[in-house]
Parts: structure tokens; C-alpha cells; sequence
């Protein structure tokens, strides 16, 4: 009596199986056949996945802002080798299992040329290991250090790393006479970097780290508490280890409790968003940064208008990164064409420096995008400008 | 054992074997190692709450404790995996241990929220004890499995989870089936009559989180050998209401229902990926419309014990 | 011989006295009654003796063993079994389920031991058994599959005497037994309740308002007011002591005095 | 510093504590927790927002709307997905408020999106000092005023009027309040109306306070509001109050002194006063063994 639970549920476990089996075997030998490239015949089928639901999803929008963008131009001036670019975009929730399965997802998929990736460290980690095997080529925006120890053949970043940007930052702190920094950073694997760098390179210079506070994203964005520490803190300057949207937050409460202190931080506050939600608290901010709309570039201010026309605000950095990496891409399928280990290899070691939106990039022996600088943005007039001296 | 069921086994067994050969995409093979993973989790939510009753938020953090146990076992002491994952599973259960002593004294949504709170905590561990857990850069390039020094491929990974799926479920119908079962379910009735009857309700229950808790272990420890890539936000707050969704989609107290609502849980956002920025609305829809239309879970049964119960529940001024 | 002693036992509750210094014995071999009003403290005693409460005051004894500071699960496995006046069955399980979650105290089944798989064979083989004895005994074998909520009242009443008496304890505490059951049912109580009693020689205490019940089983009755012991004796004697009469009489006429006459 | 931190603190928990009030509500009545209620508090942020776009700086009046509209919302959430299992297992219904959360917060980023907005400026800010290191400013003052007067209001709702009478005999026992005549499905509308407009309120107050909106704002209070309602002891109108408070201000501590452990802090508090009361700091009682 006691067995017949047992009895029904071998017999369900046998379907579940088996129809499971069928599903994914299924849907399996469909994207294996080779029936179905000519499906594929005259598009060019790129890979992009980033947040799109969740804390990070206007980030991860913003991404794929970009590199849209870069696409419908690619396309519209005639495509790649006649071939039209087709994103296939994927939603990673900011969840490492669901990055993980996207990879999967993509390294079976043979039509892929190559994957813009994800935005988090954390995710664009977990999907590594499967790229590689794939070998399937993937740009992403991440800044952990963690990708330059591991040394991922077929994962290269065009952001600017956590030791460079922290070290700028530090540096230009110094040069303004502030030596008694707190730091206030979003603990993960974004600010942890960041705070761990401008930590060493703070006391490495002689300076002196008046305390470090930290927050969660994702949690209540009340920062009260430790902005009422940092002004105790006896503190000459504030750094900011995070992103626009919180970094407005803080610098609105700052405001409320009356702190006035100057504010540094990297590219992750560069944002229209910044100013837009910090308004006259986040003047005087000073921020490095990749690129400023009001640039005299030609090839910066076609970006901007295009992105002003199609998105009716002005890009941040996201956007432009991933604008760059679709238009770097597309440099290099030009070149080399579809095969992506050719694609790899040429990235690898690429002959000359592809000139973006985000300035001058190669990519160095850990596949780190390599900037010659940094530019000096500062809030001013609730604008975006150039710092001068 | 019956003609019937040894039928029912080796066709069973052929089937395991035989599937994995004709699928020859790996993103297919590794849906189906996640749906494993899933499954071996829901057997362990599915024993401390469709069995037992207690509501645990916070099963996430014996997946992350399987996990991290073992990825650093292996990576910092050189261990074997197997020992590795042997070692996740108990420090899993342990954890399970110094979970379960709430339960002693809270009861449905406190527990619940007491466990959620737990669960939060670790989360927060991980993320700040970097020094052991390499905090929120996580550990990346876990060592995968060899057998013959041939390092593990999705198929062999493939089959490695679904043996370990199959003896999961082999002890959970064994827990169910067995006095053990028997006792947790008549706590889950009545724990108070449970208690009169000789039963030592503090035992079982915390029985109960360390047997779900070695369940999370196992999956855990296999998980950071196959992703090969660890940090603290795969084992979030929003993985334990998924894994509580999972087991009440198809059915808690049942279970094979909550494996089905694994396969349900884990495949469904995959199939509708292609909706990209939907496919979340639809999974939030298709939750709700499954539990208007089959409230019992998709494998139904057994759960009348959730019904309300007056008594349970009553509160202010209630005498005795 | 006195099995169940009590000594001055109290419980208090905010300003409430529910079991004020009840001082009685129960003695081995026999059946006891315990009689009151509603809201004497009946029921508090048995949760004092099976340790859901623990005493304000004074001591309970079992076989000069205090129970006192024991939980539950413990004063089960001395021997000291129960049923609840508000039947409470296992609602998802068989008959025979409930009736064998009720066997750990006498078997204390190794948990490590439904992987082994003769051991396994043997404690659920051993539990059934158990189990199966006592359904026979109470006429209820043939329902054992059912699920317990598909029963009839007076049946649901039986699966609790089962559930108590599985365990071979040696005290058998019934709280109001015969509620809800029609004169044919309180019959075969009777009979049944002497029958646990004389058969299988169990010290037997009843908590009944069901005065025939209480006149044709009852060795010794305890009578409680307000939670104080206001009688305790021989029955035919306790049940004419005045104090009884007008604790009954004064309380509500209607309903209790009934049973009396 | 103190004085500042504990302003910061009372801040953020009365913002917990008018979250709190909906979970507290809905569970007085309906025994389950209603997960979508975060959900419906960013959609009441959103609202507001919306409102005080169209109204300019009236405050009162896009503080009525908004709740208005919001408990609108709390209605129709509980007409679509609790009220067809107004007979089944709690738990299942918690199951399907969690799919509801996950419906309300994608349609909010569908429909609005995933940024996040400032809220328009209903009321110029001034700031008054308190003593030589804290300050607090005249919004902070109204969101303070306003919770206040919120829960007196609800608190004078629940016990004294006619519909209150009715949630509370609701709550105590449903079958016998159906017996007596009270109407469950109206009492259910407005036990959902009540709850999710308090939540409305909360948007509006956390939109002016922090001058931020966005969609997944719902998640992270939500959270800690039903912490702070079982804190409390959920079901209990002061309890959720008290609750609220006391884990903003702990939060507020914990953040400044070890912000890392913040939130972890705040529910180990939690954790160890429900070791010690496990009803909850107002409802004792619960867990008297019934025999």
C-alpha cells in the first residue's frame, strides 16, 4: 500500500525524461543541422546578452542601445561583405546560472560570429569558461580583475580596467591636494575593484584612506547612515566606487545632510542619468571618463546625434562601449571574415589600434582593452564638461 | 521487486543512457544538467517544506554552502572532487543543523522570514569574507572532474548529475516512504499531537533542514565543478523563491512534483527566451494562472495540509 | 499501588488558576475518572501530566519518577499514552500511518537505518505489525488504507484510542472519549475501555461528562471545580457528595445535570 | 552624529513602517503573505510621480490620488490572481502573489522603464538645523507627519469604523464573520484597498524623500517591510509601526558602523528578537501549544 506512490512516480519520472529527451533533442539537432544555415544565408548573427530585467536592466539597456545603434548603421551603409547584422539579444537577469546557460545557448548556436557580453563580472565569469571552449569570441564590458588572471582566450574587455581607472583617479585627487579620501564603493565585484585600487594606490602616495562604507545594489538606496559617518570621518574628499544612479542618490542625501565635500569617481558615473537625477547636488563632481558629447570628433558627434535621434537622450558609457565593440567587430569580420578563431586571432593581436567613440583601443596579453588616457569630466552647470585646470 | 518495476527500471536506465547520445547540442546538455541540478535541489526544499512543512526562504544558501565548500576544498587544499563534493554535502547538512535551530521555536511565516534572514547573512558572508570566499569576485576556474585523465565534457558531466539525480531521488522516496517521512508529515499535520504521540519534534525537524540542506550540498558541489566559476550572487534570495516556486508549481508533498517543477522552472524561461524582455512578465503569468486553474501543483495530491487551519492561525485574544 | 501521583500541582496562567493544588493518586491496574464542569481544568491536567505545560507548583509523579520538567515526546516514551478531546489525526495519512507514527517510543527506529535495506524492511515490517495488532483489536483493520478523514466520527475516535494503545504504554490517558457518539457507540466504549483495562491491564484514566460512561467504568473519579480538586474517591460515593451536586447543579443545569441524573 | 544618525534612522523607518501596515493587513485578514504588496508600493511611487508631473507641487492632492489609484490597483491585483483562491491553501496563494510580483515589477519596466526617475518637485526644500551636526529638512518633517497621521488614521479605521469592525472580526475568525453577515469579498476589497493605498502613500513619501523612482524599488522594502511586520508580530497594526522603526533605525546604525553587514545586521536583530519572542515583539500568544 505504501508502495503505490512509488509505483505512479517511476512511471512519471520515465516520461518527464523522456519527453525532456525529446524537447531539448529537439530543439538540440535543430540548431546542429546544417539544413538550416541557409536561414542564415544573408545575415550575420552576433550574440549580445546583458541584464535586461532586474536592478541592472536600464544598464544593460543602455548596452544594447549602443550596440543596436552600430548595427542599423553598419546595415544601412550596406551591411558586412553584403551581409546584414543580426543581434540576437539575451536577457542574463544578472544571475551567473542564467549567464551561463546563454552561453550554452549561444556556443551551440553555429550561426553565432561572435557575443557582445555581459555586464556584470560576475556573469561574463561564468560564461567564460564556455566561450572558450566554443570558441566563440565575446567582448564585454566587465572591469574585474579577475579576467586579467585568468587569462580567457576567446574573452577580450573594452572597458577600462579597475587598476587603470582607480589609478587615474587616485592620481588626479592627489594632484588637487586631496590626501584624506573615504571611499564609498557598491560591494561587488565592480567596486570591490575599484576600492581595492584606489585603497593601495591612495597609501601608496603617501595619502591616507579616512574610511571606507559600502552598500548593496539591488538594496535600499537610503545612504544616510554612512554619508552622517563619512562627514565625522574628517574626510578631505569622497571617491565613489559606483554607478550613476546611486552615485545621484548619495550625492542628493549628501546635499540633505549638508556635506560638502568634493566628489571623485570613474566612468560608471558618467551618465546623462547622473545629473539628470542628482541635479545641483552633483555639481563639481569630477569623473574619468572615455568620451564628452561636446568632443570636436567628427566621429563622436555623428554618435551622439544618431543616439540623440534614435534614443532621445545622450549616450553614457555603456552605450558607447558596446557601440564601439559592434563597429570593432565589424572591423574585423571586414577583415578576416566569419571564421572565429580568425576573428580571435585578431583581436589577439590586432595590427593597429581600432579608433572608437571611447578612444583608441588594442587589446593587451590579458585581452584588457589598452587606453593611452583617461579624460577629466567634471560636472558644471549641471553639464558634462572638460575639467581644466 | 515485481516484473513490473524491474520493466519499469531497466527501460528507465536504457532511456538515461541512450538520451544524452542522440542529443548532440551542448546548450540542450546543459539544460538538462540544470534541470538535474534543479531537480536534486527541490528534493531537499522538498523535504524540509512540502514534507515537514517548514517554510524555508533561505535554501539558497546550502546551494551556495555546497558550493563554495567544495570549490575551495579543492582549489585551496588540493583535494580530491569527490571528496570535495563529499565534504560540500556535510558541510551543508551542518549548516542545515545550525538552520534548523529556529525552527524549535518559530513556526510558518516566522520561520520563513527567519530563514530568509539567514539566508541573507550567508549572502553576505560570502560577499565579505573575502580573505576565505574571495568575496564578490568569486572564485573563478574551478577544477572540473577528470576520470582517466580525461577532463569531464558536457556528456560525461550529463551523466555524472543524473546518476547523482537518481540516487537523490532514490533517498528522497526512501525519506518518504519510510518512518522518517511518515514523522515528518505528521509534524507537518500536527506537530503538537506529533509530539504527544512520542515523537521528538525538535530532532526531526532539524533532521529535516540537514537532509534538505545535503540534498542543496550535493547540487552545490557539483554546480561549482561545472560551471567551474562561483560568486556570491548565483545564491541569492531570488534562487530560494525560485526553488520555493519550483516545488509548489508542481505540487510540494509529493515528491516528484517539485522535480516537475523544476524541469517546468528551469526550461520554460529558456524556451521563451526568445521574447527576451518579455519572457519575464510571461514566467510571472504563467505562475499565477497555474495556481488559479490547479491550485495543488501541476503533480497535484497531497496538499491538503496547507489549508488554513483555524486554530493555526487565529491569534489576537485567542484563549489557550 | 499508586502509579500517577499528583502532589500540589498548579498552573497558572496570567491571574488564571486553571489547575490549582490538585493533590490525588491514580492507581495501577485501575480506571480513574475525571469529572467536572466545563472549564475546570480537565484537560490542563492531562497537558500537565504529558508535559505540554509545566507546573507553576507542586509535582507530578510517575512511579515516584517526577514527570514535571519532561517534554512530551519523553513522558510518551515512559509509558504515559493519550488521546486529545478535539480529535487530532494526521489529515494526509492512512489509518495505518497514523497508527504507526504512534510506535517510535517503544522501537526508538536508528534513522541511518532506512538506507540499510534489511533494516528497513524490518522496522517498517515491525511498525505495521504493531500497528495491524492494535486495528484488530479495536475492530478497525478493514479501514486501515482509508485516509483518516473519510472515516466516521466515531471511527476517528477509535484511530486515537489505536494510536494511544500502540505503543503499549501503561497508563492510558482518554479525554472525553464517548463526545459525539450515539448511545450504541458509548456502549462499546464501555465495554472497550474495561476491556483495555481488564485485557491487556492497562491503568486506565477517562476524562468524560458522560455520566453512564463514567458510572460503569469508573474505579475511582477526581472531581474538579474551578481548577481546585473538590472530591475524590469510590464513585458512587463522589458522585452523591454534595459539593459534586452543586458544582454541577450550580454550573449549568441544562446541560451537565443530565448526565448526573 | 547621534542625533543625525537617529533622524536618518526614523526616516527610513517610518518609510518600512507604512510599507509594513499593507503585509500586516492583508495577513490579518487573508493568513498569507502578499509578496506582490513591494510591487504594488513602486507602482504607487510611480503614480505619484506621474501625478505630481501633472499637479505641479500640490501635495495633498497628489497624495489622496495617488493612494486612491493605488489601492485601485491593490484591488484589481487581488481580484486577478488571490480571489479565485480565496478557498485554497495559503501557500499557494503566496506562490501566486510571487508570480504577480514578477508581473508588476516587468510591467512597470515594460510600460515605463528601467531607469530611475526623479520625482518632480512637489514642495521647495528648506532645511532647519538641530543642534550643531544634524539637520532636517521640511520633506522629511511632511514624510514623518504624514506616516504619523497615516497610521493614526488607519489605527482609528481599523477600530473604530464600521468596515474596520468588520477586518478585524475577519481576521479573527472568517467562517463566524460570514455567518454574522459580514460581506468577505467586500471586506477582502477593503482590507487590499486600505493596504495598498498606505503603500501608495509610501511611494509617494519614499519618491519625495529620496526624489527617486524606478521599477524595482518594490523589491528590496518590500523585503524589509514584511520584516518589519513579522518583527513587529504580523497582523499587529502597532507592531508593524514599531517593527518598522525599530529596523530602520538598527539598518541606520548598522550601515553607518559596518556597512558591509548592514542588511545582514538588520536581520540578525531580527533573527535573535524572534528567538526571544517568536510572535513577535506585540503578538505573544501565537505560539501557545493548543491542545
Amino acid at each position: 500500500m505504501l508502495k503505490v506512490h512509488t509505483k505512479r512516480s517511476a512511471a512519471t519520472v520515465i516520461a518527464v525524461i523522456t519527453a525532456l529527451g525529446l524537447i531539448l533533442g529537439g530543439c538540440g539537432s535543430g540548431g546542429n543541422s546544417p539544413a538550416s544555415s541557409s536561414s542564415a544565408g544573408g545575415k550575420l548573427d552576433i550574440g549580445w546578452v546583458a541584464p535586461l530585467t532586474g536592478s541592472s536592466a536600464n544598464d544593460g539597456q543602455q548596452m544594447l542601445n549602443g550596440a543596436k545603434l552600430a548595427a542599423k548603421e553598419i546595415n544601412d551603409a550596406g551591411g558586412i561583405n553584403g551581409k546584414k547584422i543580426n543581434i540576437v539579444a539575451q536577457d542574463d537577469k544578472a544571475d551567473p546560472k542564467e549567464a551561463a546557460n546563454i552561453a550554452n545557448m549561444f556556443a551551440g548556436n553555429k550561426h553565432l560570429v561572435a557575443v557582445l557580453g555581459n555586464y556584470n563580472s560576475s556573469c561574463g565569469l561564468a560564461g567564460a569558461p564556455v566561450y572558450d571552449q566554443a570558441k566563440l569570441p565575446m567582448i564585454h564590458v566587465g572591469t574585474s580583475p579577475v579576467f586579467s588572471q585568468q587569462n580567457h582566450p576567446y574573452v577580450f574587455r573594452i572597458s577600462v580596467t579597475d587598476a587603470f581607472q582607480g589609478s587615474f583617479v587616485t592620481q588626479w585627487m592627489f594632484d588637487e591636494g586631496h590626501k584624506n579620501v573615504a571611499i564609498i564603493y557598491e560591494n561587488d565585484d565592480y567596486g570591490r575593484g575599484l576600492k581595492d585600487t584606489v585603497s593601495s594606490e591612495i597609501q601608496k602616495l603617501g595619502g591616507k584612506v579616512a574610511g571606507t562604507w559600502s552598500y548593496m545594489l539591488g538594496q535600499t538606496r537610503d545612504y544616510t547612515g554612512i554619508l552622517t559617518d563619512v562627514k565625522n570621518s574628517g574626510a578631505d574628499a569622497i571617491f565613489i566606487g559606483g554607478l550613476y544612479t546611486e552615485g545621484a542618490l548619495i550625492g542628493k542625501q549628501m546635499q540633505g545632510l549638508g556635506i560638502k565635500l568634493p566628489v571623485y569617481g570613474t566612468d560608471g558615473l558618467y551618465e546623462e542619468s547622473l545629473i539628470k537625477l542628482g541635479g545641483s547636488a552633483v555639481n563639481g563632481w569630477k569623473v574619468s571618463g572615455l568620451f564628452l558629447p561636446t568632443e570636436n570628433d567628427p566621429k563622436l558627434q555623428k554618435f551622439i546625434k544618431s543616439y540623440q535621434e534614435a534614443y532621445h537622450s545622450t549616450p553614457g558609457t555603456y552605450a558607447a562601449l558596446d557601440f564601439d565593440a559592434m563597429n570593432l567587430l565589424a572591423k574585423v569580420i571586414k577583415t578576416v571574415g566569419t571564421d572565429r578563431e580568425k576573428i580571435q586571432a585578431y583581436l589577439a593581436k590586432m595590427p593597429e589600434p581600432f579608433g572608437g567613440v571611447t578612444g583608441n583601443i588594442v587589446f593587451n596579453e590579458h585581452h584588457d582593452a589598452v587606453r593611452k588616457t583617461l579624460k577629466k569630466l567634471v560636472v558644471k552647470d549641471s553639464k558634462w564638461q572638460l575639467f581644466q585646470q | 521487486m515485481s516484473k513490473k518495476r524491474l520493466t519499469q527500471y531497466v527501460l528507465l536506465a536504457v532511456l538515461l543512457v541512450l538520451v544524452p547520445q542522440f542529443v548532440r547540442s551542448d546548450y540542450a546538455l546543459h539544460l538538462m544538467i540544470m534541470v538535474a541540478i534543479y531537480g536534486i535541489l527541490v528534493l531537499g526544499l522538498e523535504i524540509i517544506l512540502g514534507q515537514t512543512g517548514l517554510f524555508s526562504l533561505g535554501h539558497a544558501a546550502f546551494f551556495g554552502m555546497g558550493s563554495y565548500t567544495s570549490a575551495l576544498l579543492v582549489m585551496r587544499l588540493g583535494m580530491p572532487i569527490w571528496l570535495g563534493i563529499v565534504l560540500a554535502v556535510l558541510a551543508s547538512g551542518i549548516l542545515g543543523f545550525l538552520l534548523g535551530f529556529p525552527t524549535l521555536r518559530l513556526r510558518g511565516d516566522y520561520l520563513a522570514i527567519a530563514t530568509l534572514g539567514f539566508g541573507e547573512i550567508f549572502g553576505l558572508i560570502l560577499v565579505n569574507w573575502d580573505s576565505l570566499t574571495h568575496g564578490p569576485m568569486g572564485i573563478p576556474g574551478i577544477t572540473r572532474p577528470e576520470i582517466f585523465g580525461v577532463v569531464f565534457d558536457k556528456r560525461m558531466y550529463l551523466y555524472l548529475i543524473v546518476l547523482l539525480f537518481i540516487l537523490a531521488l532514490a533517498a528522497a522516496f526512501r525519506i518518504s516512504n519510510s518512518f522518517l517521512g511518515r514523522t515528518f508529515r505528521a509534524i507537518r499535520d500536527d506537530e503538537d499531537a506529533a509530539e504527544f504521540l512520542g515523537i521528538h519534534i525538535s530532532k526531526y525537524k532539524i533532521l529535516a533542514f540537514i537532509i534538505g540542506g545535503m540534498f542543496a550540498g550535493l547540487a552545490g558541489g557539483f554546480y561549482a565543478h561545472y560551471v567551474t566559476f562561483i560568486s556570491p550572487d548565483s545564491f541569492t534570495y531570488e534562487d530560494s523563491e525560485t526553488l520555493l516556486a519550483m516545488v509548489f508549481l508542481g505540487g510540494a508533498g509529493t515528491v516528484i512534483g517539485p522535480v516537475v517543477g523544476a524541469v517546468v522552472l528551469v526550461l520554460l524561461p529558456e524556451l521563451l527566451s526568445f521574447m527576451v524582455q518579455w519572457r519575464m512578465l510571461v514566467v510571472g503569468v504563467i505562475m499565477v494562472l497555474v495556481m488559479i486553474f490547479r491550485p495543488q501543483g501541476l503533480m497535484g495530491g497531497g496538499m491538503k495540509f496547507l489549508k488554513i487551519k483555524k486554530k493555526e492561525v487565529a491569534r489576537i485574544g485567542e484563549k489557550e | 499501588m499508586a502509579i500517577l501521583e499528583f502532589e500540589r500541582a498548579s498552573v497558572h496562567f496570567g491571574g488564571v488558576r486553571a489547575v490549582d493544588h490538585v493533590s490525588s493518586e491514580i492507581e495501577q491496574g485501575k480506571i480513574t475518572s475525571i469529572i467536572g464542569p466545563n472549564g475546570a481544568g480537565k484537560t490542563t491536567l492531562f497537558n500537565l501530566i504529558t508535559g505540554a505545560y509545566k507546573l507553576t507548583q507542586g509535582d507530578i509523579r510517575f512511579r515516584g519518577q517526577s514527570v514535571a520538567r519532561l517534554s512530551p515526546h519523553m513522558v510518551h516514551s515512559l509509558g504515559i499514552a493519550r488521546t486529545f478531546q478535539n480529535i487530532r489525526l494526521f489529515s494526509s495519512m492512512t489509518v495505518l500511518e497514523n497508527i504507526m507514527i504512534s510506535t517510535h517510543s517503544k522501537l526508538k527506529p536508528k534513522v541511518l537505518g532506512i538506507f540499510i535495506p534489511g533494516t528497513f524492511k524490518r522496522v517498517e515490517e515491525n511498525m505495521k505489525g504493531m500497528a495491524e495488532k492494535v486495528l484488530v483489536l479495536l475492530d478497525l483493520l478493514p479501514k486501515a488504507g482509508y485516509h483518516a478523514s473519510a472515516l466516521s466520527y466515531g471511527e476517528q475516535r477509535r484511530v486515537e484510542i489505536a494510536r494511544a494503545l500502540v505503543s503499549d504504554p501503561e497508563i492510558v490517558l482518554l479525554d472525553e472519549p464517548s463526545a459525539g457518539m450515539n448511545v450504541r457507540e458509548a456502549k462499546e466504549l464501555i465495554k472497550f475501555i474495561s476491556q483495555i483495562n481488564k485485557d491487556l491491564g492497562k491503568t486506565v484514566v477517562v476524562i468524560e461528562h458522560n455520566m453512564r460512561v463514567v458510572r460503569h467504568i469508573s474505579d475511582k473519579i477526581i472531581v474538579l471545580d474551578h481548577g481546585c480538586k473538590i472530591a475524590d474517591g469510590v464513585s458512587e460515593e463522589v458522585l452523591r457528595n454534595p459539593k459534586v451536586v452543586e458544582a454541577y447543579l450550580g454550573h449549568s443545569r441544562l446541560t451537565t445535570y443530565a448526565h448526573v441524573r | 552624529m547621534i542625533l543625525q544618525q537617529l533622524i536618518n534612522g526614523i526616516m527610513l523607518g517610518s518609510v518600512y513602517a507604512l510599507i509594513a501596515l499593507g503585509y500586516t493587513m492583508v495577513y490579518g485578514v487573508m493568513k498569507f503573505i502578499n509578496f506582490a504588496h513591494g510591487d504594488v508600493y513602486m507602482w504607487g511611487a510611480f503614480f505619484a510621480m506621474f501625478l505630481a508631473h501633472f499637479l505641479g507641487g500640490q501635495f495633498l492632492p497628489v497624495l489622496i490620488l495617488t493612494m486612491i489609484l493605488t489601492g485601485i490597483l491593490g484591488v484589481l491585483v487581488e481580484r486577478v490572481a488571490y480571489k479565485p483562491l480565496r478557498r485554497a491553501p495559503r501557500l499557494v496563494v503566496t506562490t501566486s502573489a510571487l508570480g504577480m510580483s514578477i508581473v508588476l515589477s516587468n510591467l512597470a519596466r515594460l510600460l515605463i522603464g528601467s531607469a530611475t526617475y526623479p520625482m518632480p518637485k512637489v514642495l521647495a526644500v528648506h532645511d532647519f538645523k538641530l543642534g550643531p551636526s544634524a539637520v532636517i529638512n521640511n520633506i522629511q518633517i511632511l514624510v514623518l507627519v504624514t506616516a504619523v497621521v497615516l497610521m493614526v488614521l488607519l489605527n482609528w479605521f481599523v477600530n473604530r469604523s464600521r468596515y474596520g469592525k468588520a477586518i478585524r472580526a475577519a481576521s479573527e475568525d472568517q467562517e463566524t464573520a460570514g455567518l454574522m453577515g459580514v460581506n468577505m469579498d467586500n471586506v477582502v476589497s477593503v482590507t487590499f484597498f486600505v493596504g495598498s493605498s498606505l503603500g501608495g502613500a509610501a511611494g509617494l513619501l519614499v519618491g519625495m524623500y529620496y526624489d527617486a523612482v524606478y521599477s524595482t524599488m518594490g523589491y528590496a522594502a518590500g523585503l524589509k517591510a514584511f520584516t518589519a511586520a513579522i518583527l513587529g508580530g504580523i497582523g499587529s497594526i502597532p507592531g508593524a509601526m514599531f517593527g518598522g522603526l525599530l529596523l530602520g533605525i538598527v539598518e541606520n546604525f548598522a550601515g553607518a558602523f559596518l556597512s558591509n553587514y548592514r542588511d545582514g545586521i538588520a536581520f540578525l536583530v531580527m533573527i535573535l528578537v524572534l528567538l526571544f519572542r517568536p510572535g513577535g515583539l506585540f503578538n505573544a500568544k501565537i505560539y501557545q501549544k493548543r491542545v
